[in-house]
């Protein structure tokens, strides 16, 4: 696809990326975000530009006369894409349904400057989801239930993700002295993680070092 | 252009699970070009939500779906004023069947005849028994008991059966309760009948309840059973039901009529106009004899009264001329119509902001002595309803539908004729009351035999007050009342030719139901 | 008009625009439709597939679709009417006809920019010269005259010796246009295979593989065993496919082996003329394959003996002839062949076999392209209520492809309950006497009740079933005449509306394939103003009200007597 | 895609909305009453009068039992259900593969984990048992889960419990796709699930 | 036993099977409400008559109370997984239910729904910026392997418009070469069947 640059800067110190190289970065969050058991920070701004991406191509390919290869291989690729923004997108819509109360709970604990997890639509979403499931539970039963159980316990209700299940990992970055509890029996462990190296974890140990790309989820 | 505002509103529906036919996005491209892009936004999300009002079989949106959509935000936009008023005649009234295994009202497919089969008259009765059986058992006297709850608490506990449980036993059965309609299928000899059968009462015993207990009302029965015979210790209604309550369970289908898809209790914009307007009043007028010289007298002091602060309706019921029949009779009346014309046009005011509802009495021309019955022939009428637009001719009984308010108007002399037809006159003398509690409980205007008061098999249903409307105007040449029962006013305005010009107003910001007279 | 370059004049004009293609009811158009849904998906060209039984289909689905769509595919529909006449189109709509039924209707031929057809000009369709047929504006003005002059308010006016002239020579032109126009609508026939045409296409845009030379193998098949073409033409066709074979499959003559068993392989070989042989036991395929069936007149308890005897001369214990053909001893399987055309030729079965083509791919998938026209045709015209005849008509085009070889065996399920069932009411009828020699033609008629005759409510079917009687009667009758004489079978269509299917087809003794009944079966019916229907693309294929049979055919014995 | 299924694992401690988990505490447990309980006689069908006197034996859901009888309060002593007892469990370290687990409780494993909580003398040997029974059948099942493709497999699901059943459902999809992916059939886009299943069932109510 | 009435509820669902829905149990639900209302206003008496100094009461009040909150947790979970698969359905029929699961529905699980489709719709769009014009998740379910494909028609649907303006019509038997996304949710909800 043609190269043109994109400025990127809504959080994150001002850099350069190319079209490539952001779709690339869509890939890997896409990867990351299918296999962790919980919910990841959002890219949002990467999903912005690459959506400005696809209609700049759908623009273009408008405008080319018809039967021109190009512009097939243009759709294909566009397609793909659409495919992996949705995927990804979809998947994280999975996630903050299922764990919403879980995640709400999370976002009123974290302080002002701490980033959310969740995009501001995201973030919406949720609450909405979260309300009107409430109001469905009101209006149906909570409501006609004895005085002390009118309430619903979000903190006893949520379902939260199994951040013990285990996960295949690439590492894309050395790094030393990985903490690993075996289980209880021998006590933790400290490994290091080969660059390019592939690994069976609990998912809990490299949970930071997906966020700061150290390693990637596969 | 085109196209992208094309685009823009199909991305738009598919967001919403929809998509459009195309003479569907045909239309509503043109209905918004004309728009801005900002209010072009709103635009597009009211109408979507428009639309997923409508009742939709497929997520494929056709035009008439999506204009009908579109009209409803377009009179979202300025007051719409077909629904703040609106009168509904007896055989547009829509009907609902219980179904009882999904336990909801569904609009009833059967098409509709005047004259019906038989199988439309034993459907009447089976009807109306669906309707008061599922209200009954939904009431805590006939919910199962919960286990455990000791006796102290508990409130006692009962249990319907059948009418085929007994007549299967034979052994004696004490101690139950039977809903079902009473019958005298021999004469003399009362029987109570639901749809397993009919068993014979023995009514010797029986301590009746409030109520007017006719033959062919539903009665709670309660006794035992022994030998052949249900021996009633206990004749009750079957408990009423507030509106409220029966709203909570079936949600707002509009089970009244008019023009709007949903119950008018829903509409907040409604609510509003109802609040805001105080001074809002309709008048109810029973045998307003045309053609009697005094009336029209009173008449006119009653308009000129009114041509200051103008109701929003004067409803009017007949019958309309003192002396019934006779060969004069249809020219009588034409005449009496055009005389009220006149004096009608003399107040402006009136024609302009008022409405007049006229319902026919039994004596009025029409065909025989029917319900519901139709309105009176336009040939009679036509030139006072070309002197006063506003004037509507319906039927008798009729519906009208004011802001959230829902009230039927019925013009019959009930309370004598059920009072004729009485399994048992009540002792006291209060027959206004057990008069209502018996409309309220049997969840139908006109609870009698049908040789008394013949009904069209398959209209019955236009006869039908459940869920409760708000007020309930019952016309009778019985003196006049108003009574408020589950939420329900019942009134009487009273023969406003025979007792001197008393008449009724009700006040729907206030829900008062309000006397008057004029005096001479 | 013809197009002579298929790739330019058809293959370029469509390739960016939408097509609506038009399939016909036969396995040849299907054939045909696969090579050309390949070719348009290779080159992302969006198309539309209709499957059409007749004309009145034909022209409710043209009006359906015709808006949107510029360019229209007609394949094995549409060639011998006249499309502009029937279809009323308009002017920027372009039809492109492969069709193999003849004549083609010469509007067609003669319309330069509507209507391109898509035939190889090596056919032979002796087309009237245009001036025989289309006569220039002078005599328009001149009949114009002649209106004129009938006008009674025309002022007296001399004719003089031109005008007489000039009439007298137009007149002379209509008739020799009337002759002209006669002897070549007078017999309705086939020519060459759309699926041919289409693979062609392919192979002159290099898109040709296994695969598509198959299904044009399969196309041309269809045309030989439902006796559509003459065993000539049907050489020739197959030494042009023979030659592409050895083009697409040359790489793996030597080490087949070394191949993936994925791909598939296509060789030439002498081919039986025992239908399905190899998916059922060889005593089954014999008694029901018509050539072998009516030499042994397998319907006599001697024919029965014959057979018997000619299996024991091969060698063949009847235990192995009677099981499934798979579970034959190897041995036997392998030399089976040669025993079999060897012992053919002593008892006078001489011409037992012909050449055709042989598909295998994967290990147990060995298919030859007549068991693949009989299985495809018998799930096409699939009779069981499951589905609708359009339903199955997209089965049938689904087991064409490779991956789906279960439809394909289902295929040939349903192709042995028609044979059988062909077979049964052949020897029925010859047993009842029942095939009745009419005078000028052969008849008979499939009556009511039985529950198999819904079979022959498909014409494929009804067709074969006539071939075989035909034979059968030939075989038993003793007068040679029985052999110059062409045939007439009628089946019930449609009890509720008590419709008929009628077919007729040539004298066995024939070579071609030429078919007068078209023409025949259309005096009849006005002679008698039978409600008949002339629906189907081949004339000699018509439905009629059961009631009007006596008559039509009294009418028709008269008429070809 | 939103069919439930074990994607995204929630943390293994109970789910409150889970059917499963609820069905698994309804499991009974024989419980002994410590004190006697006022007024809800009724709760035990042979006890005669009002009270459920103490020393009265009866099953109680687990929810229930749990309630009554923990470190703080013991108002029912609890015992292990049968199935969990010494004798079943030689019965399932003979030869695990051939119990009908299902009879023994459709839960046998979460509730056999749940039993833990009361920290009976015998948890230990249980949650072996437990162990070892999971492990020798699991390869058996997945095996079998392997090996039956579209075929009735009703006969063997029978004998399992609940969790045993997903794995085994599991191991069909598994299985089911590969066969698609092999067949080339997985690029196939389907309809949704619900929508064919729904116009099944409308079928079925057709005729 | 109390709790009885609740769990059969939850019974109810795990019988049905994916992707359909039991009847709006109203009465079940009501009838536990009644057992809970009981078992609390017991509860009530009886901690009243221990503050009273009635001894004995305690275990009794303790197994109400654990009944009170079992039942709680039954029918809040038979809410919760009706919700899930009215849920599901939103993606797998699409935001119109056939009617005939709708007559299954509660009035406030009606609403549940449309208010669950309106805030997913107002998600989707706000994807990408206000100028981006939004996403539909409810599309591209997997990864596409070409351009076009071949679909074949299994019931007549009436004209159908791309979004490159061309109409076509899709009739029963029909056979058509799309593309995929454009013929996607028709697949989806069964209306084309693709061929592969």
């Amino acid at each position: 696809m043609d190269d043109l640059d994109i400025e990127e800067g809504s959080d994150e110190e001002v850099e350069q990326m190319t079209a490539a190289e952001a779709l690339a970065m869509v890939e890997k969050a896409w990867l990351n975000e299918k296999f962790s058991p919980e919910l990841l920070p959002h890219k949002q701004d990467l999903v912005d530009v690459m959506l400005d991406q696809l209609n700049g191509m759908q623009e273009n390919i408008s405008r080319a006369k018809k039967g021109d290869l190009k512009a097939s291989i243009h759709k294909m690729e566009i397609d793909r894409i659409r495919y992996v923004l949705a995927s990804y997108l979809r998947i994280r819509l999975e996630k903050i349904e299922k764990f919403v109360h879980h995640l709400l709970e999370e976002e009123a604990e974290l302080g002002e400057d701490v980033p959310s997890r969740m995009s501001p639509e995201e973030l919406q979403h949720a609450k909405n989801f979260a309300a009107n499931m409430e109001t469905l539970f009101n209006d149906v039963v909570l409501r006609h239930m004895p005085r002390n159980l009118k309430k619903l316990e979000g903190s006893k209700v949520a379902a939260s993700p199994n951040k013990d299940s285990y996960v295949f990992l690439q590492v894309q970055e050395q790094v030393d002295q990985v903490m690993v509890d075996t289980a209880g029996d021998q006590g933790d462990e400290a490994i290091d993680l080969e660059k390019g190296s592939q690994h069976i974890m609990r998912y809990r140990v490299v949970a930071p070092l997906i966020n700061n790309d150290a390693v990637t989820l596969i | 252009m085109a196209g992208r505002l094309k685009s823009s509103i199909v991305s738009a529906f598919k967001m919403h699970g929809l998509s459009l036919r195309i003479e569907a996005s045909k239309f509503l491209v043109e209905a918004l070009t004309p728009v801005n892009e900002v209010e072009r936004e709103e635009w597009l999300d009211r109408i979507i939500e428009a639309v997923q009002k409508q009742p939709l079989e497929s997520s494929m949106i056709d035009r008439l779906t999506l204009e009908a959509a579109v009209n409803d935000c377009v009179q979202g936009g300025e007051e719409d004023s077909d629904q703040v008023f609106s009168v509904i005649d007896a055989f547009d009234i829509p009907k609902f069947d219980y179904n009882s295994e999904r336990k909801k009202f569904m609009p009833s497919t059967a098409p509709r005849s005047l004259h019906g089969q038989a199988t439309d008259k034993a459907q009447l009765f089976r009807d109306r028994y669906t309707v008061l059986f599922q209200r009954t058992s939904r009431h805590e006297l006939f919910t199962p008991p919960v286990m455990g709850a000791n006796p102290v608490h508990q409130t006692k506990k009962f249990q319907l059966r059948p009418v085929e449980y007994l007549l299967g036993s034979v052994a004696k059965l004490g101690e139950i309760i039977v809903l079902g309609m009473v019958t005298q299928l021999k004469p003399g000899s009362y029987y109570l009948e639901d749809p397993t059968g009919a068993v014979k009462m023995d009514l010797s015993q029986t301590n009746f309840h409030n109520g007017l207990f006719t033959e062919n009302c539903f009665v709670l029965a309660e006794g035992w059973y022994e030998d052949q015979v249900f021996h009633v210790t206990a004749f009750g209604f079957p408990p009423p039901e507030p509106a409220k309550t029966t709203r909570a369970y079936f949600g707002n289908i509009n089970f009244f009529g008019g023009p709007s898809a949903t119950c008018a209790k829903a509409s907040t914009k409604l609510r509003v106009i109802e609040r805001e307007n105080e001074d809002a009043m309709i008048v109810f007028l029973s045998d307003v004899w045309l053609d009697d010289s005094k009336v029209m007298e009173k008449l006119r002091v009653l308009f000129t009264g009114y041509s200051e602060i103008c109701p929003t309706a004067f409803v009017l019921c007949g019958n309309f001329t003192s002396s019934p029949f006779g060969s004069s009779h249809i020219k009588t009346l034409r005449e009496s119509f055009r005389g009220l014309g006149n004096l009608i046009a003399q107040f402006p005011s009136l024609v302009e902001s008022s409405r007049f509802i006229f319902v026919p009495g039994s004596q009025d021309p029409g065909p025989g002595n029917v319900l519901p019955r139709p309105n009176i022939p336009d040939c009679v009428t036509e030139e006072l309803r070309r002197k006063v637009p506003t004037a509507t001719f319906t039927t008798n009984p009729c519906r009208i539908q004011y802001c959230t308010q829902e009230i039927v108007v019925f013009r019959e002399d009930m309370v004598t004729k059920m009072c004729r037809n009485c399994v048992k006159f009540p002792s006291d003398r209060d027959i206004s009351t057990h008069f209502v509690k018996t409309l309220a409980s049997q969840g139908h205007l006109c609870p009698l035999p049908l040789h008394v008061e013949p009904v069209y098999w398959s209209h019955d249903h236009a006869l039908r007050v459940y869920p409760l409307p708000d007020v309930v105007v019952v016309a009778d040449k019985f003196d006049a009342y108003s009574n408020t029962h589950v939420d329900c006013t019942f009134a009487n305005p009273g023969s406003f030719a025979c007792n001197d010009a008393v008449f009724k107003v009700y006040y729907p910001a206030t829900r008062q139901m309000e006397d008057s007279q004029i005096q001479d | 008009m013809f197009v002579t370059d298929i790739r330019k004049e058809f293959y370029d004009k469509v390739v960016h625009e939408r097509v609506l293609v038009l399939v016909a009811f036969d396995v040849d158009a299907l054939c045909a439709c696969k090579i050309l849904q390949y070719l348009f998906q290779c080159d992302h060209v969006q198309y539309t597939i209709v499957p059409i039984t007749g004309r009145q289909e034909l022209e409710n689905a043209f009006l359906e679709h015709s808006e949107q769509v510029k360019y229209v595919v007609m394949i094995n529909c549409g060639g011998n009417i006249n499309i502009l006449e029937t279809l009323q189109p308009a002017e920027h709509v372009i039809f492109f006809i492969a069709d193999s039924h003849r004549p083609v209707d010469l509007v067609n031929v003669y319309n330069d920019d509507q209507v391109k057809l898509l035939m190889p000009t090596t056919d032979d369709f002796d087309i009237p010269a245009y001036d025989d047929l289309f006569k220039d504006d002078e005599s328009d003005d001149d009949s114009g005259n002649e209106s004129d002059s009938s006008a009674p308010s025309g002022k007296r006016r001399r004719l003089d010796e031109e005008v007489l002239e000039r009439r007298r020579e137009r007149r002379l032109w209509e008739e020799k246009r009337k002759q002209i126009l006669l002897d070549y609508e007078e017999f309705s026939t086939y020519g060459t295979s759309s699926a041919m045409i289409m693979f062609d296409l392919a192979w002159k845009m290099s898109k040709d593989s296994n695969d598509l030379l198959w299904w044009g193998i399969v196309g041309l098949t269809d045309q030989y065993i439902n006796n559509r073409v003459e065993r000539g033409k049907y050489m020739t066709d197959v030494g042009d496919l023979h030659k592409h074979t050895l083009r697409l499959n040359h790489r793996n003559e030597d080490d087949d082996n070394t191949v993936s068993v994925d791909c598939m392989r296509i060789y030439f070989d002498e081919e039986l003329k025992l239908a399905l042989y190899r998916h059922w036991s060889l005593f089954e395929s014999l008694k029901h394959s018509s050539y072998p069936a009516c030499k042994f007149k397998m319907w006599t308890v001697k024919g029965q003996q014959k057979m018997h005897e000619f299996l024991a001369d091969m060698g063949l214990p009847l235990v192995q002839v009677k099981q499934k053909f798979t579970s034959m001893d190897m041995g036997l399987k392998e030399s089976f062949k040669g025993l079999f055309t060897a012992s053919c030729e002593k008892y006078g079965l001489d011409d037992i076999s012909f050449g055709s083509f042989i598909a295998q791919y994967g290990y147990k998938n060995k298919l030859c392209a007549a068991d693949v026209v009989y299985a495809v045709n018998g799930l096409m015209e699939c009779v069981e209520a499951e589905k609708s005849a359009t339903g199955y008509f997209l089965e049938a085009l689904d087991c064409l492809s490779r991956q789906n070889v279960k439809k394909l065996l289902r295929g040939l399920d349903l192709a042995k309950r028609q044979l059988t069932t062909i077979m049964q009411t052949v020897h029925s009828f010859i047993d009842m006497k029942q095939i009745i020699s009419a005078g000028p033609f052969l008849y008979a008629y499939i009556p009511e009740g039985h529950p198999d005759v819904k079979f022959f409510s498909r014409p494929n079917c009804l067709g074969m079933l006539a071939y075989f009687m035909q034979e059968a009667y030939v075989a038993t009758s003793r007068s040679r005449r029985s052999t110059l004489l062409p045939m007439v079978v009628a089946a019930p269509l449609n009890a509720e509306t008590g419709s008929a299917l009628v077919i007729g087809i040539p004298p066995k003794a024939e070579e071609s394939t030429k078919n007068f009944f078209g023409r025949a079966f259309e005096q009849a019916a006005i002679q008698t103003n039978s409600r008949t229907l002339h629906d189907n693309f081949d004339t000699s294929i018509i439905e009629m009200k059961s009631e009007d049979r006596s008559k039509f055919f009294d009418a028709l014995i008269s008429l070809l007597s | 895609m939103f069919a439930p299924c074990v994607k995204y694992p929630t943390r293994l401690r109970e789910n409150y909305f889970s059917i499963d988990d609820i069905l698994t505490t309804q499991e009974k447990v024989p419980c002994k009453f410590q004190s006697s309980v006022l007024g809800l006689g009724f709760l035990d069908p042979g006890a005669e009068g009002t009270d459920l006197a103490a020393g009265t034996a009866m099953e109680l859901p687990y929810w229930l039992a749990r309630a009554l009888c923990s470190r703080k309060r013991r108002i029912v002593t609890v015992e292990m259900p049968k199935p969990y007892r010494e004798g079943y469990r030689q019965i399932l370290s003979a030869d695990a593969n051939v119990v009908d687990l299902h009879k023994l409780g459709p839960y046998y494993y979460a509730f056999g984990i749940y039993l833990q909580s009361f920290g009976q003398p015998d948890a230990g040997e249980i949650s072996n048992t437990l162990l070892q029974t999971f492990s020798t059948r699991f390869r058996r099942i997945m095996d079998s889960a392997q090996n039956c493709l579209n075929e009735d497999t009703t006969a063997v699901t029978g004998k399992l419990d609940e969790l045993e059943r997903v794995l085994f459902r599991v191991g069909q999809e598994g299985l089911t796709a590969f066969h698609c992916w092999q067949s080339g059939q997985s690029a196939k886009i389907v309809p949704s699930t619900m929508v064919t299943n729904y116009r099944k069932r409308k079928r079925q109510d057709g005729d | 036993m109390y709790g009885e009435k609740a769990v059969e509820l939850i019974r109810q669902l795990h019988r049905s099977p994916d992707g359909s829905l039991p009847p709006f149990n109203e009465d079940g639900i009501r009838q536990v409400l009644e057992e809970m209302r009981v078992l609390f206003e017991q509860n009530q008496a009886d901690v009243n008559k221990t503050v009273d100094g009635a001894p004995g009461l305690f275990p009794g009040v303790q197994l109400r109370h654990a009944a009170l909150e079992r039942n709680k947790r039954c029918l809040l979970a038979y809410m919760f997984n009706r919700m899930e698969r009215l849920r599901a359905m939103r993606w797998e029929f699409g935001s119109v239910l056939p009617p005939d699961i709708k007559y299954n529905l509660s009035e406030q699980e009606i609403q549940w729904f449309s208010r669950y489709n309106k805030s997913l719709a107002a998600y989707m769009r706000s994807i990408g910026g206000p100028s981006g014009g939004g996403l539909d998740l409810t599309q591209d379910l997997k990864p596409p392997k070409s351009l076009y494909i071949e679909v074949r028609c299994l019931m007549d649907h009436g004209e159908f418009e791309t979004e490159d303006g061309t109409i076509l019509l899709l009739k029963k038997d029909s056979q058509h070469f799309l593309q995929r996304s454009q013929c996607e949710h028709l697949i989806r909800q069964g209306v084309l069947e693709h061929i592969l």
